[in-house]
């Protein structure tokens, strides 16, 4: 068994280990046992890989595993590594295991709740291992499937509603997303050989352009999708305000990732020269998703519909970015994914929690709770400091990376709609420091919340997983951004080598 | 010709045998015995589908009437496994008071029908496939009006009878027109012959309307919502599964084997129907509230995507179809399993009776669960990879357009299998369904369904086994 | 090849016959009525095979057999549909195809 | 070469104080967190005079020139290629120079706030704050490249933010800080873009390249033009930007008045001596850029000071918060430094603007912070904001007093103290280049004068006012740093700055011009001796004044209605117009749509159901049309 499938197996285990428990506290154990084990696998590969690359390994993926499926149509079971990658691991699994303990008073269903988001987690890892688009999608829909049951079961406000419409959209994308996945999969081999869904075989040869022309649209949106681009972001701020709080960590942290991660790993790098020639609506279109999503923030009165809004605003972002098509846009795109994950989830977290104490999430009805509950709401000023790209914290690293990057775009326009994006950390400042002044500070107004207890240790191992991952990569995003950047190497010599800019 | 030529018709002849079998003991069985019969039943169409699998020759008989191949044998085997699954579900509903005294009735009838299909499948003439598909229609409209107490059935007796008669009235006017452009019946003939004239093309079409009526493929399948609903669940899975099955196998082989020579015409008509019939049936079955009608336009609609197969005309199309039947059989059977076993328990049928159902019964919503996903194509279960393959088929042709249409109904049809499934998990049931507990057949059908939803997409040998017996234009 | 009524011939009577059949079944309100039209369409069929048969292809018997089991099968269905009918009016103590409409929509 | 490695622990020593006070102070030893800082605080001055007289005195020039030093570099990110961002520090007389200050004043106000912060909630808060803050300023003021300026521009604005809302339980703390880290931020965009801007143009961050008078980025700049303008031009201005947020100019000058929110010790260090001239900083570390590429920019810089030191002065005539009084005073002569720059050219005797503007920058500190604490020692002991309710106070504050005295009299430029010397160098320098300048100093000169003199009479002398309790000196703690800033308020106007920090390093001659300096201490006196006449005792003239000049006054009192602009522009713009549109279209226009494709195809359904009739021969009937239709279809269209 190598190390990758190892991500997928684990959860799988955890899950039928689940499966024959009837106690609770088992299952909580038992599942933060398991996804302890996929931390530690994570940073186990982290150190491996940065190993091999050290030892002079300078393949495009490493720890490739490849196993032939089904034969008749060149699918493979293929997984593979590069920086990215393991560094969306190594979220995913920060983000996994925080949830898990952010969730660790669910009492209906308990059993049934920790079986579904280890699912999900699965879908996720099994995403980012893959290397082969057929198991990638699948993957990819296994992760967006269970979220159905988590909001509709344990979600709170319109769940029901707010359930079906996230999984529609989320299904229609990937519906738009297959035919894309398939016209690639059809241009694979231009010269006859044997069609492939291997994605490292397919960036050996260059699709048509005419195919180019027309599954780029296709790709770029069935991953958009999922990635809140504007107008197809409106799943989220329903299907975050309804559901529970681990899976809004989990799935505004990890699961949006997998939209900007795709349209990236699948959409910019398979389709270089779609991309180059089509860019340019998806800018616009992500360029409003940044801008807009933050003004709608402001307006909003919900915590949670806040930090949707800003979600869509932020990976609006990494999809902005990663249209961009250099290498530091793209590097900042893959550090935003990261960044944006850990805050997000911490902010969901931090929400949950509130919201378990005071059971209200409007804005309005709390007020000065930093004097009750200290840690809890310096936390949240952390999160919202980090959100709002503070330097230190993992918001800036990201945002700075992509602000210049993007600047680097040799034509006029995309500097300018740069700037148009820059001007999204204004208004990120003022929705945060609205919510912070309003929620935190001041006077405490509501005489219910005068007592409420400050967090409890299950709380505290999750945020503090995570402002301590959001902290170290602000202080020393050196490492994490070379490894992403060597990796993104080939895909920029890719790129150049077809739009010589 | 010695009598052993006949072996290769094992799998009818075991049939009729095993038919009249069931009607001896039904004759000379004492009332004490007969409790025995569904058992038996069962046990001897159990071997039956085991000895399909022992390996066979492919041949001829009756001057090419008959013909056989490992295709025609992969296919009639899939349709026995779905049989036996139906038949190990009905067998508790034929413990019942009410339906004790008919039980041979049902597994005689049903025997029939399968061997009937199994002529069709195997026919080499049109006479022959004729008379297939009528051994295989009549005896249904016999079974759909079982309860016949109740008015639904007798009303789904009636429309599926005259429905069939008119459809079968169509297509014997084509087939009349192709015999009288080409002067021959036998496949291999008119495929020779067959041109692209006028009156090729309405005899054609008249054809597979005739065809169409059997798939249930829209404007051909009005009959269905209704005979479904009327119809014992039974039969209900049955007629959607295995009947159903049966004319997507043969039609596919006349498509391929016989009409190539318009194969431009029909993928147009494939391209038509096959958007109206998902289209439709999906917009039909959102509003529906009986879960036996609901299943019966996610049916319709399932014959849409199968369609998309069909279209390119290929290898992998075919196979993508075999495939994707066996899957849907699974899926299907899992789904009709689930509400059989309710039905029988409470009588209930309504979608709004599951609310609830999981906290009372979870392992039959869970099943549920899985068979609507994989219904819905949803990975991991198989019938993501059926779905998958279909897609792969119609897109190797260029089909991306239908591919987009086709995937964007796949939306609509989880919109209404999730609202099963919200049902059994979220909704709050004012009177759930108690709990009950299933006894054995049931649970050993669903066992089944549940191995072979989660196991035949991830086994990719069945696939490639499918893949290399399936041929193309 | 024998001369007399031209082939055309046959064909018309057998279309005319087809369409009143199906005319039949769309309209007529009884069921029986209805079971009848259906034979028509089915003998139009046949007449159609027999024709064909005995004027374009002599030397054949295929479409003559057709028509008989056309006609074996016919009364097969009949058979059953006349059961069936008689359980209909069993049940709703009619025959009128209209009034077999509890299930719709 | 001298060895400044060691300079790297000037920074890194608050931060870990930071974190040291911030994540265990306030479990383990709350009281003690005090003394810990100002111990960390005064280690770091210790290095601090020991770096300033190592580079003054000791280090190698050449040419006659101070060397830029980067005693440590490294890259932190790596952007692209060419561009990173490192973490270093930069040693030259500025940098140098800002050390001197910073440490200076952070300690003096270290050591003040251990008495006056004595006893309040959240002690140790406080001083990790602080540490954080001096971390931010030092990152600021030694960084390397103008990224990592940006980064602890960012940081300062931040622990700004922090500070001013210190006490978070009181709303109009809350409101002042989010204004604050908002208007701020709003300007960091213009600095931002004016980073991405010149970063693309020269293809680096580093200072040094950067401001090489003979380097390329310089040569390059200029040639690109975008409309009208110079690309470097552009840059500068938006750079500037981020100047005019930080140090309070107009337009974005409406935050530091509303800061005084924050503890007093805080407005002295931050809102007085060291963040807010960062703006002045900023301009004065790519002066070379603006003087050399950038002219236009440069006479934006200028004329941006001059109006902002009018404005506020006059502003400042009205006020009687005497920490408002204090900011305005602030922005005031923050104005001033600006407009040295502004008329400042680059190398030799040009560059005595510059020179000035530094100078200036070293003594405000120096009185500015002294003026501050002094009047959080006053208002420590009468509890109250509002000069109004003061009076006479001479009697029982006599350390304060005196100290007050000196500072009121050094910005007033009164010879011999050091505001004298400072301002009399931007007056000859805008005497020399731009004349309508010089006149708006003069102007300025007079109403400094006015103001400050207004404040202190008010104070200390006027009415005798009644007292709840007896106000008595501050503590030991209090008065010492006051003390002590005093001295430098006197003597730092003798420190030669014109052969320490000069534009190009090299030092230049100056002397005295009496044309100018005589004027100048004149138009002083006569605002001190009106603000005797009105304020020394009570008088009815300053009331008489105010309804003579009813609507001017107003306007003035007012603050010129600017918070009342802003406010309408965020409340009624942003968030009526803008945001709640937006949140209202993506409800009901974009989610509407998504909602409205489901909806739609529900009605659809509803209407098809009529094909389902029930009816078999309706069944019937579609069936035979359907195969018909598709004959007609395939046999006449598409055949």
């Amino acid at each position: 068994m190598d190390i990758l499938t190892l991500f997928v197996v684990i959860p799988v285990l955890t899950i039928t280990g689940i499966l024959f428990l009837k106690d609770t506290r088992q299952v909580r154990l038992v599942s933060a046992f398991g996804m302890g084990i996929q931390l530690i696998l994570a940073g186990v590969l982290v150190f491996a890989y940065l190993s091999a690359r050290n030892a002079g390994n300078t393949e495009e993926m490493l720890f490739i595993k490849d196993y032939l499926w089904f034969k008749s149509l060149n699918i493979h079971y293929a997984v593979g590594v590069d920086g990215i990658s393991v560094a969306m691991i190594g979220l995913t699994s920060i983000v996994v295991f925080a949830g898990i303990f952010a969730s660790w008073e669910v009492e209906f269903l308990t059993k049934e709740f920790f079986i579904s988001l280890i699912l999900l987690a699965t879908g996720v890892f099994g995403f980012f291992i893959s290397i082969d688009l057929f198991t990638m999608f699948l993957f990819y829909e296994v992760a967006v499937i269970p979220m159905y049951l988590l909001i509709g079961i344990w979600g709170s406000g319109p769940k029901e509603y707010s359930a079906m419409k996230l999984t529609l959209m989320l299904m229609g994308g990937s519906a738009i997303l297959l035919v894309g996945l398939l016209g690639i999969y059809f241009n694979s081999a231009p010269g006859g050989t044997q069609l492939t869904f291997n994605i490292l075989e397919i960036s050996k040869v260059s699709i048509p352009i005419a195919a180019q022309r027309l599954f780029f649209p296709l790709t770029f949106l069935g991953f958009g999708v999922l990635g809140a681009l504007f107008p197809f972001h409106t799943w989220s701020p329903d299907g975050h305000a309804s559901a529970p709080t681990a899976v809004s960590m989990l799935h505004a942290g990890v699961l949006m990732k997998l939209g900007g991660y795709g349209a990236f790993r699948v959409a910019i790098f398979l389709l270089p020269e779609g991309a180059k020639e089509l860019s340019w609506i998806f800018i616009i279109l992500t360029s409003i998703s940044v801008v807009y999503g933050a003004f709608g923030a402001i307006a909003q009165k919900d915590l949670k519909y806040i930090n949707a809004y800003s979600s869509v605003s932020h990976c609006g972002l990494v999809l902005f970015a990663v249209l961009m098509m250099n290498k530091t846009a793209m590097n900042g795109a893959i550090l935003q994914m990261i960044s944006h994950g850990l805050m997000t989830a911490l902010f969901f977290a931090l929400i949950g929690m509130l919201y378990g104490r005071t059971h209200t999430r409007m804005i309005s009805e709390m007020g000065g709770l930093m004097k009750v509950i200290p840690f809890l709401s310096v936390c949240y000023v952390i999160a919202g400091l980090a959100s709002l790209g503070l330097p230190g914290l993992s918001g800036f690293v990201a945002e700075m990376t992509i602000f210049v990057g993007a600047f680097q775009h040799p034509e006029l326009f995309y500097r300018i709609v740069t700037i148009l994006a820059v001007s999204s950390i204004v208004i990120t400042a003022v929705y945060i420091l609205r919510v912070v002044a309003i929620l935190l500070l001041g006077p405490t107004t509501n005489e219910h919340h005068e007592h409420l207890t400050d967090a409890k240790w299950f709380e505290k191992i999750s945020v503090v997983t995570l402002i301590g991952s959001v902290a170290a990569i602000g202080l020393a995003p050196f490492w994490l951004s070379s490894m992403i950047g060597t990796s993104l190497q080939p895909i920029v010599d890719r790129i150049v080598a077809l739009n010589p800019f | 010709m010695s009598l052993g030529t006949f072996l290769i018709m094992r799998h009818e002849l075991l049939l009729i045998a095993a038919a009249l079998l069931v009607l001896i003991a039904e004759i000379f069985w004492n009332e004490d015995k007969r409790r025995y019969i569904s058992l038996f039943s069962v046990i001897l169409f159990g071997i039956i589908t085991i000895a399909g699998f022992l390996p066979s020759t492919a041949g001829t008989l009756f001057g090419g009437m008959y013909v056989t191949s490992a295709t025609t044998v992969l296919m009639k085997n899939i349709l026995n496994i779905g049989a036996l699954l139906v038949f190990i579900q009905s067998v508790p509903w034929l413990k019942k008071k009410e339906n004790s005294e008919k039980t041979s009735e049902y597994f005689l009838l049903l025997l029939s029908t399968l061997a009937g299909m199994n002529y069709m499948i195997s026919a080499g003439h049109f006479l022959m496939f004729y008379i297939g598909i009528e051994l295989a229609t009549i005896p249904i409209a016999a079974l759909a009006a079982f309860d016949s107490y109740k008015n639904k059935s007798a009303e789904a007796g009636i429309k599926l009878i005259l429905s069939s008669a008119l459809s079968s009235g169509i297509l014997l006017y084509g087939l009349s027109m192709i015999y009288g452009t080409t002067g021959t019946l036998y496949f291999k003939e008119v495929a020779e012959l067959f041109g692209n004239t006028s009156l090729q093309i309405l005899g054609f079409i008249f054809f597979f309307a005739g065809m169409a009526f059997k798939i249930s493929i829209v404007p051909f399948h009005l009959w269905t919502a209704d005979v479904y609903e009327g119809s014992p669940v039974s039969v209900t899975s049955y007629l959607s599964v295995i009947s159903k099955g049966a004319a997507v196998f043969i039609l596919i082989i006349l498509l391929f084997t016989v009409f190539p020579a318009i194969i431009s015409t029909w993928q147009k008509t494939i391209y038509v129907t096959s958007v109206l019939t998902m289209t439709i049936g999906n917009l039909f079955a959102i509003r529906q509230q009986n879960i036996k009608r609901f299943l019966a336009f996610s049916s319709i609609s399932q014959a849409g995507y199968i369609l998309l197969g069909f279209i390119g005309g290929n290898q992998l199309g075919m196979a993508s179809v075999i495939y994707y039947l066996l899957v849907y059989i699974f899926s299907n059977l899992g789904a009709f399993g689930v509400v059989i076993a309710i039905s029988n328990a409470t009588g209930k049928e309504n979608i709004d009776d599951y609310n609830g159902l999981y906290h009372t019964n979870p392992s039959l919503s869970l099943i549920m669960t899985l068979a609507l996903f994989s219904l819905a194509g949803i990975p991991p279960v198989a019938g993501f990879f059926g779905k998958f393959f279909l897609f792969t088929a119609a897109a190797e042709k260029g089909y991306y357009l239908l591919v987009l249409i086709a995937v964007l109904n796949t939306i609509i049809s989880l919109y209404y299998y999730l609202l099963v499934v919200k049902a059994m998990f979220i909704n709050k049931g004012e009177t759930p369904v108690e709990k009950f507990k299933s006894d054995f057949f049931t649970k050993l059908a669903l066992a089944i369904c549940v191995a072979g939803i989660v196991v035949t997409g991830f086994a990719s040998i069945i696939f490639e086994a499918i893949k290399n017996l399936s041929f193309g234009v | 090849m024998s001369t007399g009524i031209p082939v055309q011939y046959f064909l018309i009577l057998a279309t005319i016959m087809f369409f009143t059949g199906v005319y039949g079944f769309l309209t007529r309100r009884n069921l029986i009525t209805i079971l009848m039209s259906v034979e028509l369409i089915l003998n139009s069929v046949n007449i159609n095979f027999l024709a064909f048969n005995r004027y374009l292809y002599p030397h054949k018997l295929e479409g003559m057999f057709f028509s008989l089991f056309v006609i074996a099968v016919a009364a097969a269905e009949a058979a059953v549909a006349i059961a069936i009918i008689i359980n209909i009016y069993r049940r709703f103590s009619t025959i009128n195809v209209e009034d077999a409409s509890e299930m719709k929509y | 070469m001298i060895n400044f490695n060691y300079t790297i622990w000037i920074p890194l020593l608050p931060f870990l104080m930071f974190l040291f006070l911030g994540l265990a102070g306030h479990k383990y030893f709350p009281k003690l967190s005090g003394i810990l800082g100002t111990c960390g605080l005064g280690i770091i001055t210790l290095l601090s005079y020991i770096t300033a007289y190592k580079y003054f005195f000791l280090s190698e020039k050449i040419d006659g020139a101070y060397q830029k030093i980067t005693a440590v570099n490294t890259v932190w990110l790596q952007l692209t290629d060419k561009l990173h961002i490192d973490m270093g520090i930069l040693l030259d007389p500025i940098s140098v120079m800002m050390l001197v200050v910073i440490t200076t004043v952070s300690l003096m106000v270290h050591i003040y706030s251990l008495g006056y912060m004595k006893g309040e909630k959240g002690f140790e808060r406080f001083f990790a704050f602080l540490s954080l803050f001096s971390f931010s300023m030092l990152g600021l003021v030694l960084a390397t490249n103008i990224f990592q300026m940006y980064i602890f521009w960012e940081l300062v604005g931040v622990s700004s933010f922090l500070l001013i809302g210190f006490y978070y339980q009181k709303p109009s703390a809350v409101r002042a800080s989010k204004k604050a880290f908002i208007v701020t931020r709003f300007a960091d965009l213009g600095f931002l873009i004016g980073i991405l801007i010149l970063s693309f143009n020269t293809g680096t961050f580093d200072f040094i390249t950067l401001t090489d008078p003979s380097g390329t980025a310089i040569a390059q700049g200029g040639g690109i033009a975008f409309l009208g303008l110079s690309v470097m031009t552009w840059s500068m201005i938006f750079v500037f930007m981020g100047g005019i947020g930080k140090s309070a100019m107009f337009p974005f000058h409406i935050w530091l008045p509303d800061a005084m929110e924050g503890p007093t010790p805080v407005s002295a260090l931050i809102h007085a001596a060291t963040m807010v001239v960062a703006g002045v900083y900023l301009v004065a570390r790519m002066f070379p850029i603006y003087s050399l590429s950038a002219p236009v920019a440069l006479e934006v810089v200028g004329y941006v000071g001059a109006f902002s030191s009018l404005f506020a002065a006059v502003i400042a005539c009205t006020q009687t918060d005497i920490k408002r009084v204090l900011a305005y005073s602030t922005m005031s002569q923050i104005g001033y430094m600006m407009l040295a720059l502004g008329v400042s050219g680059y190398g030799g005797h040009e560059g005595l603007g510059y020179m000035a503007s530094m100078f200036h920058l070293f003594t405000h500190a120096m009185f500015k912070a002294l003026l501050f604490l002094g009047a959080g020692s006053i208002i420590h002991a009468v509890h109250t904001n509002h000069m109004t309710e003061m009076g006479g106070l001479r009697k029982y504050l006599p350390i304060t007093h005196l100290t007050f005295l000196i500072a009121c009299l050094t910005i007033a430029g009164i010879p011999p103290l050091s505001g004298f010397f400072s301002k009399d160098e931007i007056l000859a320098a805008a005497f020399h280049s731009n004349k309508l300048l010089f006149a708006v100093e003069y102007v300025v000169a007079g109403l400094t004068a006015f103001y400050m003199f207004r404040l202190y009479f008010s104070i200390f002398w006027g009415k005798e006012t009644h007292y709840h309790h007896t106000p008595h000196e501050a503590p030991a703690t209090m008065t010492i740093p006051l003390i002590i800033l005093a001295i430098g308020s006197v003597f730092s106007g003798f420190i030669p700055f014109n052969e320490l920090v000069t534009s190009d390093g090299k030092g230049f001659e100056t002397e005295l011009e009496l044309i100018v300096a005589i004027p100048s201490v004149l138009i002083g006196l006569f605002g001190i001796v009106i603000a005797f006449i009105m304020y020394k005792k009570e008088s009815a003239i300053p009331d008489k004044m105010a309804a003579t000049f009813k609507y001017s006054y107003k306007w003035a009192f007012n603050k010129f209605y600017m918070d009342e602009v802003y406010l309408f522009v965020t409340k009624k713009i942003i968030f009526r117009y803008i945001s709640q549109p937006v949140a209202w279209f993506d409800r009901h226009i974009v989610d509407a749509t998504m909602n409205g494709i489901a909806s739609v195809t529900q009605s659809v359904s509803l209407r098809i159901r009529g094909f389902q009739s029930g009816q078999l021969q309706k069944y019937g009937f579609v069936f035979i049309s359907g195969a018909i239709l598709l004959a007609i279809l395939f046999i006449y269209l598409w055949k």
